[in-house]
């Protein structure tokens, strides 16, 4: 049974189709990537999935559940987590506090924490900032631990965020672009840090426009066009389908622009 | 190709807070010329478009138009000067009609020049048939031709376009590009900032490419295609197959 | 640190500030509890005034018993809150006694404290809870509503005859207490109310409201609210074309009342005790010369002189007591001191400290824009 | 988590607390258990303003809905004083909770004008003398003293040292959300809702949470502002009152602890000690509510984040 | 029938003074997004200005012109007023955090009001009976007298000129352009600047006109009048939808005839507490007012 499923998703804003009946299946474990062109509809994917829109057809299925419509919270806590194109931190918070919020899910304080501290409470905050610095130390991030997030150069800012996403322990992770204004080196660590969280078990979904990286990485791809799915395979069959190619990467030979 | 400097930017640094965008670029347009700038997203390249505008202040470094100095001058006198750009994620104004739109992208000029109005209905014969339309209504490639139609108005010597073909379908893109071919052909300098390093580059004159706030290429758009570095990190996902 | 140090700063001038305290030297301290700022300024800022002008004349002579007079004023801004603060802070500048404040919740907010510190209060304030609580300390220097009430009611039917009455107030202690009053008074003694309402001090659209009572066909409205007010729904009814009568308590006796209204103003009857300058008594005149002299204006109104009376019975006392022991001052308020010669009248006290008789009387506004006597109490 | 450093000022500022009331006047030290029993309501407006980032311009209802709870139980239904405290803090989670569901969503300045027409409604039913037991527009005056066993508290120097109690019962509240799950989930969600609710933070429990909590601490600050005037009025809990607590927040530092103190202090103190220019002093204070703005414009003294335990970053 | 009618005419009428500050908080609110707390003391302001104008130079001129001079006098001065607050308490806030420029808003509605008190002292001030002739229409019972008259005329013409204002001309396009993007608006060349001070100029200048009104038809005028008519005026411009022109002038005459059919229809103790009420309905089922923001639509 595949980990996630999307039967038929369809998402229109104001009249225009943004998602148009949008299937596809996602098995655990696996790197799956969306390409496509800007405006195509893929980060509206994303938002339908983790909660943020409804869609208006269609059904959204984890790990055999229907999750279309639920809130954004409700799917964080069932194990869907994920990055934006556009960083979101807390700005103006410190690093690990910011690593501590993808923590909130896990923790098991209750709402009376907040204003007595029982022994429980001491035994929970200390477990859940350890698990921080385990994903500071994994993304190499434990020097900056009470830096202010905001004023962290974009490459470390798209790690903090992976480092939160990740602290949520999620079954399937999305990432939103994630080596947009990234130099090669950071691109080549990202590669790394991508291959790594796999590794342990996790499955990742991801919008890339930098080809090297999704043909790299990724397992299996669809490609979206004005909400369209309009191919999907391996990475090698998706570079010689020339629908792709006419609708995304461009015919080789094409001289009139 | 006239070789007279239309604008120079000098090592130009932009910071918003601590984070710093652009880390000491300098490069050049020439009168006539189209120049792209090429780069992923996050490489600064629409930090430099709208410092060059004057939205955002440098830290250091200049920018000269014809000699003149723009980085401690506000925006709207920038665009008096003959400078206009069609900016980013094309931001017309939703709620005012397209006709109020392009009237005020003539806004520095006393009065509004019919001849430029009818060149760019003839530009684009979408947006005569929609002139009475909310811009908000507008498809995405009509917002983007309106964004350039509007920045025409002004009748700039110096036309910035930061990512016309963002978001748009291929077939869209192709139009796009077409105009702007065009308009450089009625003498307007260009400066284009796209990701779509092929579309722009055969287009362009020259192009510099920008990583993460530097220059790290720059040379004539021959040059860039068939530089291997190019091929692999921007064309090379057509290459590959 | 740099922060720390500048708060360091901050509580040494906090601590200098708190320790200079008022050093003690022979005389008697007189408060002022009055609102100095806020809505109702002039009343307060007026009562100030004649207060020091009082205690200037009394100097002037060579004080009381061989002390000079200080008066020590504390702004309440009309607001409880302060009233409160205000009254401590008088206690423990070594007050003897407080003229104030203006208005009845203030004064019923210090009136506790004062109670408990064994200082004397006497305020003009006409809330009838004033005099309840049976503090030894506290004198009425007006006349209370229960009073006015009573002759209000008795103006309405025994002279006016009005068959349909229309009552309305502001959301005040003062105005609700009153004519609420007056409302009881009037159905006590047979009176036909056919509507009763609220509106909001200061909104100046008084409109609706009227409309509203027009459609009740009464043939007089009662207010017994203040006169900002009043000048503008005597205004206000008559542009509506309103046939009925107005009638405002106390607090419309003000000469801005007439300015408010206009021409409107003719024919409206007002109830209170005599204007300043209606006062028959010498006394009366030559206080109004003085503060004129002095202050280049009127007091703002009657409540200024009752407070000054309240000020006067309290030094004559003091005089005639040869004693600061206030004890002994209340006592002889209570129970010896008899038609004390006021400039708002004969002052005697009642045990709990109510002030004997009133003076009421009903006024017409004439053509000539003048207060004419047309009731007034057997 | 609480730095011995922090600590050592808390410890000073506690004690300067505890020893000034013998150092001061009377009035004075009237003057300072209301600026006690301020500081309380401005901490509680805090959490839903500063740290939840809500712009809640009614707080004064909740701060009300306590002290009248006190008043008209002693007073009405002669319960004693201690028996009302329960009820004054229940009360406004009740209120707060009905009236924040149906506006939560509502943009900034759309739930401040909300909160400002609760605010309008709450005082005008007070003075309206709903259910003939708020006592209209006089309130209700000569509120019993707390008794506990035998101790009274009766003298202006025991109330000041309840209301003190009160500010540090608050604080170590405060301290201790701010060092858990709730209390950065606010912050979460103030700087990104988006962000949070994609991690796993159901925001709307948490906004509602955060205007419980706030009116719990300001039903309880109402309590002692009753004990302290043994009176409750509408004019204390109107609109202008929700402005200044609103202002207070701002003008120290939203988040900030000392900011809000600070706050206090300059928005209601300052203006007492300065009684003397009756007349000019609120102008002057309005250039100087400018000027700070201008120059510190997150506040006096603004939110540090980074509390984090020191084991999270040595080896 | 005529009682319906009488209200309607009262509502009408502190409907256009409302709708007049309304227009001045919306105009603002839609350049910069601030709620400018100060405008109603502003109002105020000019209200007291007016009556020093009209104490000078009656007697002076003939009453029509009188009238005249005062408004123009007023309107220029109150601008000017507008202008100054600009300057001192918000563009120094401009890149500020939303909420502190709202500090500084009420820190300015602080120094006008107290200003006044300062200058004009407590006691209210009272407009002379006469500036307007005393003229009052009876309709078959319900009465209206010339002031309403002009309060409804002059406000109506003037909300229309501000409509053609916006609407028509280059700089009311360039306003319209402010508040739905700054920065494309300094890309088309528009000095923003100019622009929020033209914002500020225009909204004073209307919010005088509602104060001179509120003077000569109420007659009374209280140093802190600026609160009630703010928060009035306030909650009118959020009602028709905060930063939207004809929904300034719809939520002021609404919140003006409600006002008025509350008042008469219901209970006037209540009539502030349901008017709030209202406020809150509207926006917890239109959260952005009547006539919201405006959104794309064909025309």
């Amino acid at each position: 049974m595949a980990l996630l499923e999307l039967d038929n998703v369809t998402k229109i804003f104001g009249g225009l189709v943004a998602v148009d009946s949008l299937s596809i299946s996602i098995e655990k474990g696996m790197i799956y990537g969306i390409i496509g062109p800007n405006g195509a509809g893929k980060t509206t994917v994303f938002n339908c999935i983790t909660g943020v829109y409804k869609p208006e057809k269609g059904k959204i299925i984890f790990k055999g559940k229907d999750i279309t419509g639920l809130s954004p919270h409700k799917i964080a806590n069932m194990g869907i987590t994920r990055t934006f194109q556009t960083i979101r931190l807390f700005g103006e918070m410190s690093v690990a506090e910011n690593i501590m919020s993808g923590r909130h899910s896990k923790s098991r304080q209750k709402w009376w924490h907040g204003i007595i501290h029982t022994p429980f409470y001491y035994k929970d905050e200390k477990e859940n900032w350890l698990k921080v610095r385990e994903y500071m130390e994994l993304f190499g991030l434990t020097h900056l631990a009470r830096m202010t997030a905001g004023s962290q150069p974009y490459g470390i800012q798209r790690k903090i965020e992976m480092a939160r996403a990740l602290a949520t322990e999620p079954e399937l992770l999305i990432l939103d672009e994630p080596a947009a204004g990234l130099n090669d080196k950071e691109r080549l660590e990202l590669l790394e840090t991508i291959r790594k969280i796999r590794g342990m078990g996790i499955t990742i979904l991801l919008i890339e426009h930098n080809m090297d990286l999704v043909m790299n990485i990724t397992e299996y791809i669809s490609v979206l066009n004005f909400g369209k799915k309009i191919a999907e395979g391996k990475p090698e069959e998706i570079q010689n389908n020339p629908v792709v190619i006419e609708a995304y990467l461009g015919k080789e030979d094409e001289d009139e622009f | 190709m006239s070789s007279d400097k239309l604008l120079v930017v000098e090592d130009l640094f932009v910071s918003y807070g601590s984070i710093e965008a652009v880390k000491g670029i300098s490069f050049s347009v020439n009168r006539g010329e189209l120049v792209t700038i090429l780069g992923a997203n996050g490489a600064g390249k629409t930090t430099t478009m709208r410092t060059i505008s004057g939205l955002i202040k440098a830290k250091s470094g200049s920018i000269r138009y014809k000699n003149i100095e723009l980085t401690s001058m506000p925006a709207h006198k920038i665009v008096a000067l003959g400078i206009s750009q069609a900016p980013e994620g094309r931001r017309v104004f939703g709620t005012l009609t397209v006709e109020e739109n392009l009237f005020l992208g003539a806004y520095t000029k006393e009065k509004l020049n019919k001849k430029v109005l009818s060149w760019i209905y003839e530009l684009f014969p979408r947006l005569k048939e929609r002139k009475n339309q909310l811009a908000g209504t507008l498809s995405g490639g009509e917002q983007q031709m309106l964004a350039i139609g509007r920045a025409l108005m002004s009748e700039p010597e110096l036309l910035l376009l930061d990512e016309p073909s963002l978001g748009l379908a291929p077939v869209l893109v192709k139009t796009i590009f077409d105009t702007i071919k065009q308009i450089k052909e009625e003498g307007t300098t260009i400066l284009l900032v796209e990701q779509n390093a092929k579309a722009a580059l055969k287009l362009a004159d020259r192009g510099y490419v920008l990583e993460v706030g530097k220059i790290v290429m720059e040379g004539t758009s021959k040059e860039l295609i068939s530089s291997p570095k190019i091929q692999e990190a921007y064309l090379g996902k057509k290459k590959a197959g | 640190m740099k922060r720390w140090s500048l708060v360091g700063l901050l509580a040494v001038v906090v601590a200098l500030l708190f320790t200079v305290s008022v050093f003690a030297a022979d005389v008697i301290k007189i408060g002022v509890q009055a609102p100095i700022t806020g809505k109702f300024a002039s009343e307060g800022q007026s009562i100030d005034k004649a207060v020091r002008l009082v205690v200037e004349q009394v100097n002037k002579k060579g004080g009381l018993l061989g002390k000079k007079i200080v008066v020590i004023t504390c702004d309440d801004e009309g607001k409880a809150v302060k009233a409160a603060i205000c009254a401590r802070k008088l206690v423990n500048d070594g007050v003897i006694a407080v003229i104030g404040s203006y208005t009845s919740t203030c004064t019923e907010a210090a009136e506790p404290i004062y109670y408990r510190a064994g200082v004397l209060q006497t305020s003009d304030g006409t809330s009838d809870t004033l005099v309840k609580h049976g503090y030894w300390t506290f004198f009425r220097n007006s006349s209370p509503n229960s009073s006015e009430a009573k002759f209000t009611a008795e103006f309405f039917l025994k002279k006016q005859h009005y068959k349909r009455i229309a009552a309305i107030s502001d959301y005040s202690t003062f105005s609700v207490n009153l004519t609420t009053a007056v409302v009881k008074d009037l159905k006590k003694m047979g009176g036909n109310v056919v509507y009763t309402g609220k509106i909001v001090s200061g909104s100046q659209n008084f409109t609706p409201i009227l409309t509203k009572i027009k459609s009740y066909h009464p043939d007089v409205i009662y207010f017994g609210g203040y006169y900002t007010d009043g000048g503008l729904i005597r205004a206000q009814m008559v542009q509506l074309g309103m046939k009925a009568d107005f009638v405002g308590g106390d607090s419309n006796d003000n000469p801005e009342f007439i300015k408010l209204a206009g021409k409107a103003a003719v024919g409206a009857y007002l109830i209170d005790v005599p204007l300043p300058e209606m006062l028959p008594y010498p006394a009366a005149k030559k206080f109004l010369k003085a503060y004129r002299a002095k202050y280049h204006e009127n007091p703002a109104s009657i409540w200024t002189l009752f407070n000054v009376d309240g000020l006067r019975v309290i030094l004559y006392a003091i005089q005639k007591t040869k004693s600061l022991d206030t004890k002994k001052i209340a006592h002889y308020l209570h129970y010896e001191l008899k038609n004390f010669p006021g400039i708002t009248g004969p002052i005697s006290f009642a045990p709990n400290g109510e002030r004997i008789g009133s003076a009421y009387m009903a006024y017409i506004i004439g053509p000539d824009l003048k207060y004419h006597i047309v009731y007034r109490e057997k | 988590m609480m730095n011995t450093k922090n600590a050592l000022y808390y410890g000073i500022f506690f004690l300067v607390l505890t020893v000034l009331p013998f150092f001061l006047t009377s009035n004075w030290i009237s003057v300072m258990t209301t600026f006690l029993i301020y500081s309380v309501v401005s901490l509680s407006q805090d959490i839903v303003l500063g740290r939840a980032g809500m712009f809640d311009m009614g707080h004064a209802i909740f701060f009300g809905l306590g002290a009248y709870s006190t008043a008209i139980l002693n007073m009405v239904y002669g319960w004693p004083i201690v028996a009302t405290i329960p009820v004054a803090i229940i009360l406004p989670i009740i209120a707060s909770i009905l009236l924040a569901a149906p506006i939560i969503h509502l943009r900034g300045d759309y739930l401040l004008v909300t909160t400002i027409g609760f605010n309008i409604v709450f005082t005008q039913a007070l003075k309206n003398n709903v259910f003939g037991i708020t006592g209209g527009p006089n309130g209700i005056f000569g509120v019993e003293p707390l008794k506990i066993f035998s101790i009274t508290f009766a003298s202006q120097k025991s109330i000041y040292f309840l209301a003190l109690f009160i500010l540090l019962l608050t604080l170590a509240i405060i301290h201790n959300l701010e060092t858990s799950k709730p209390g950065r989930a606010l912050h979460y969600l103030n700087l990104d809702s988006l962000a949070s609710e994609c991690i796993g933070i159901n925001t709307r429990f948490y906004r509602l949470y955060a205007f419980a909590l706030s009116a719990a601490i300001a039903g309880l600050a109402g309590v002692v502002f009753t004990l302290q005037f043994s009176a409750v009025s509408p004019g204390a809990f109107n609109f202008i009152q929700s402005v200044l607590f609103f202002t207070i927040v701002l003008v120290g530092g939203p988040s900030s602890i000392p900011g809000v103190l600070l706050g206090t202090f300059f928005m209601f103190v300052v203006p007492e000690m300065f009684r003397q220019f009756a007349e000019a002093r609120y102008l002057v204070f309005g250039v100087a509510m400018i000027l700070i703005m201008i120059w510190r414009p997150k506040g006096i003294w603004p939110v540090k984040f980074g509390r984090i335990p020191n084991y999270i970053t040595k080896e | 029938m005529e009682i319906f009618l009488q209200q309607l005419v009262n509502g009408l009428t502190i409907g256009s003074i409302y709708a007049l500050v309304a227009l001045g908080y919306t105009m603002v609110y839609g350049v910069l997004k601030l709620i400018n707390f100060a405008h109603g003391d502003l109002v105020a302001l000019s209200a007291y200005i007016g009556l020093v104008i009209l104490m000078q130079l009656a007697g002076v001129l003939s009453p029509a012109l009188l009238i005249l001079i005062t408004f123009i006098s007023t309107m220029v001065i109150t601008a000017i007023g507008g202008i100054v607050l600009e300057r001192a308490a918000y563009r120094p806030l401009r890149r500020a955090p939303r909420l502190s420029a709202v500090v500084s808003a009420l820190g300015a509605s602080m120094v006008i009001e107290n200003g006044i008190m300062l200058i004009w002292g407590p006691m209210p001030k009272i407009y002379p009976a006469s500036v307007v002739p005393n003229i009052n229409f009876d309709l078959h019972g319900v009465y209206i007298s010339l002031m309403q008259i002009l309060v409804l005329v002059i406000s109506l013409v003037l909300m229309v000129a501000l409509y053609l204002f916006v609407n028509r001309t280059k700089l009311g396009t360039a306003m319209r352009a402010c508040a739905i993007d700054q920065d494309a608006a300094r890309l088309m060349g528009i000095d923003v600047d100019k622009v929020i001070v033209t914002t500020f100029v225009i909204g004073s200048a209307l919010g005088a006109v509602g104060g001179l009104f509120i003077g000569m038809y109420y007659r009374g005028i209280t140093f802190n009048m600026g609160w009630i008519y703010g928060l009035n005026a306030f909650v009118a411009a959020i009602i028709g939808g905060i930063g939207n022109i004809p929904g300034a002038m719809l939520g002021g005459m609404l919140l003006g005839i409600f006002n008025a059919f509350i008042s008469g229809y219901i209970s006037s103790s209540w009539s502030m507490a349901l008017t709030y009420v209202l406020l809150i309905i509207i926006m917890i089922f239109r959260p952005t007012g009547i006539l919201g923001e405006r959104v794309a639509e064909k025309v």
